[in-house]
């Protein structure tokens, strides 16, 4: 299954850009799994993975119209 | 007189003294007003290697971090006496001596504008999706990190 | 770049909004502030036995009052890390929904410009020699008491 | 020994203005007694005294030169 997957902060600027598409995955951990490999600056980066707009604390299956979204650390205000 | 409305809170560039005016003015018409707290963020040019920081430039994920805002102001409403509140984050670029963040709670009793600010504060630092890209003189950045 | 002269804190009527924004303004040249916490008490037309609180006339113990307003002054800046901080006070008559009390603390970093802004109201209220009378309507007053 | 005498809010109402002389009188407890005497309601008021704009906590002498203040509870802000 692809999923598209929007990026923010630090993470654009390593995936070149503000979202992107990742094939064959079925959950959040295949997501990182791939982005690892994809992205290697991305092993030693801290990041919240949300899944429809909620931060996701675990494992979480992926279905096909989720909105996906690596969040680096936020640094508002 | 609660507004419980969900709103924009983006705005594009700096949040100017006019418009703080002007949010302040308009308060004038709630006489059931007694205490407003306001905080402001500004952009420090802090020295970083060296360099200068002379703006940063806001980004967010903005669906999520405006359903945050929502949730945030929510919360406030129900564990504090307000009779309005009002939230704004700048997206864009903002120069080092310009304000960023304008916090703006209205309260019949000072306790409950004081206390609620500073819990907005600390949640809209913590929780909301926004990222700040420090801007050097020389045009280099880094990511801005929130301590 | 601390400012520690002893400074007139009592204005002739309401603190404006565009005063406020004057305020603000000046700051943004003050590149290694990172937050303002400010306080603004605003006259509430309360009503009590029926009446409604029109405006609050205020008297001051002046010499006393600006020494006091001082002594806090100095207290903050020895307790917390600031880069600057202005209190006003209105003397004479205030209309509901009109400003009174405007607490300016201005620091490098948040917990320290909210901190000292908040100690400095409660301080204020609790020490100052400062008298409010509510008018009513009918012309009637009483003096209010600050709880 | 004559004081002159600062009042305030409530206690200026209730003396005719903001400031009176007060004969005969060598400190603070004096001078709250011979309030008592001149101005009966200020028996049932809750004040502060200032020597000098400090407020005192206990009897004081008073010498001729010294600002006496009555401070009611304050109601700035």
């Amino acid at each position: 299954m692809d999923i598209s997957v929007l990026t923010f902060g630090q993470i654009a600027d390593i995936t070149g850009g503000g979202s992107l598409t990742i094939s064959n995955i079925n959950d959040t951990d295949e997501l990182m799994r791939q982005l690892n490999v994809l992205f290697p600056p991305m092993q030693s980066l801290r990041y919240s993975i949300a899944v429809n707009q909620k931060i996701i604390r675990e494992n979480t299956t992926l279905k096909k119209a989720d909105t996906v979204a690596l969040l680096p650390p936020f640094s508002g205000g | 007189m609660k507004e419980k409305k969900k709103r924009t809170v983006f705005i594009d560039g700096p949040v100017t003294p006019a418009f703080i005016a002007d949010a302040i003015q308009q308060h004038s018409i709630k006489t059931d007003i007694g205490a407003h707290s306001i905080f402001l963020g500004q952009v420090r040019s802090d020295i970083i290697n060296k360099q200068e920081v002379v703006a940063i430039e806001y980004s967010a994920y903005r669906e999520m971090a405006e359903d945050k805002f929502h949730e945030i102001r929510e919360d406030a409403f129900r564990d504090f006496s307000l009779t309005c509140m009002h939230l704004y984050h700048s997206l864009g670029s903002v120069k080092s001596g310009e304000i960023s963040l304008f916090v703006f709670v209205s309260a019949p009793h000072r306790q409950d504008a004081i206390k609620a600010c500073e819990l907005l504060v600390e949640r809209i630092k913590k929780e909301v999706p926004v990222w700040g890209k420090e801007i050097f003189a020389n045009n280099h950045y880094q990511w801005k990190k929130n301590t």
